[in-house]
């Protein structure tokens, strides 16, 4: 079980800022493909990577990144922090 | 030595500074103070950001200035949360025996913070909200360090 | 706009910072305070100036940053006569839009007031008295601007 | 008749912080020369010129600016502020 969270237009594109998934997903990029797979609204949050970030457990990472013992992985948009 | 706070509440900077970095022979302060602009247009700004993750990638950029700059102090502090123009949006404040290392550090803190800190920007306007986007040039001004 | 004040009262930067570019469509406040360095070394630092080309080369400097940089304020605060280590000596601040300006003009008129504002400092400490010297660097730092 | 000042170290060797002086010198170089030639303790002071500034009327110059029309010349060491 994974918690998938989703922040800024992410969150509002899929509807939910978090939810648990059930996945033998192995790579955040076959996670990505699991959720497009489920319904529309993920296939569109996730149509552009090049426009997204991804955290696994709290750490930039990129999208070939292992799922392996993850407990946390978040999406969201290039960060305007300052 | 460095300290992170992440809060919704309003901080004002001159209690910040009051006494910051005395005691270490500190020569130079710097502080950055950023504000919401936009008086006239926005109506208001909102700050999303990741707990957790958010103190810990804050609490990171700092621990590299202080490896990078003999600094005897670092702060900093950022809002989440609505905020009207004119309100203050986040502080870094450093002090350091030397100008130089003031300055620089408070500069690397405020290019990290711009684009590797999970804070997102909402801009609620007469003609809607958006998102703000990150810029470019946030990510290659990472590049001077 | 700018603003300069010589003198040789204490001055509380936080005071000086309340409000500090509110009003103009402000985004970023940067400062930058010195101090005197020295605790259990100096027993204090005398700060000698010449009054009247003081005020009209500090005003100078701050004429220029702001031909330089779209300021919407910048004060510029340079104490004279006895302090003792841990006293502020002098202050800068300045508001602009942007950061980077903010950070650009302050760290300028620095460079400036290093070498180009007359103010000579005397320390005096358990070995005796010196005149501070100007540092090589100190002149060579103009040529970034 | 000049107003002339001295700064920081020029001041305490020179005995002085200013003083009124009649003169017919057509430059600060001219100046300092006439200076050094009443008293040793100006010759020490104006022993190395480039450890010295020049300020005439308040705004820096060189040694070999003119005096004509000045009121006020001032030397001192490289300044120190900030």
């Amino acid at each position: 079980m994974l918690d998938v969270m989703y922040f800024a237009w992410v969150r509002e594109r899929i509807g939910l800022p978090r939810e648990q998934v059930d996945t033998e997903a192995t790579t955040v990029a076959d996670l990505v493909q699991e959720l497009s797979a489920r319904e529309q609204r993920y296939a569109l949050a996730f149509a552009d990577l090049a426009a997204l970030r991804v955290a696994v457990d709290q750490e930039l990472t990129g999208f070939d990144a292992p799922l392996a013992g993850a407990r946390e992985v978040a999406f969201f948009p290039p960060m305007t922090g300052g | 030595m460095g300290r992170v706070r992440i809060q919704s509440e309003p901080f004002d900077p001159g209690t910040e500074l009051e006494g910051f970095g005395a005691g270490a022979d500190v020569g130079a302060v710097v502080s950055f103070t950023g504000i919401v602009r936009g008086a006239g247009e926005l109506a208001r700004m909102e700050i999303e950001h990741y707990p957790g993750m958010t103190e810990a990638a804050v609490g990171k950029i700092v621990a590299e200035a202080e490896a990078r700059w003999a600094l005897a102090d670092c702060l900093v502090i950022h809002r989440f949360g609505p905020m009207q123009p004119g309100e203050r949006i986040m502080m870094v404040a450093t002090a350091s025996r030397h100008r130089a290392e003031a300055f620089a550090a408070a500069d690397f803190v405020m290019d990290y913070l711009k684009s590797r800190a999970p804070f997102w920007k909402k801009e609620f306007g007469a003609d809607g909200e958006a998102w703000v986007a990150a810029k470019d040039a946030d990510e290659e001004a990472l590049r001077r360090w």
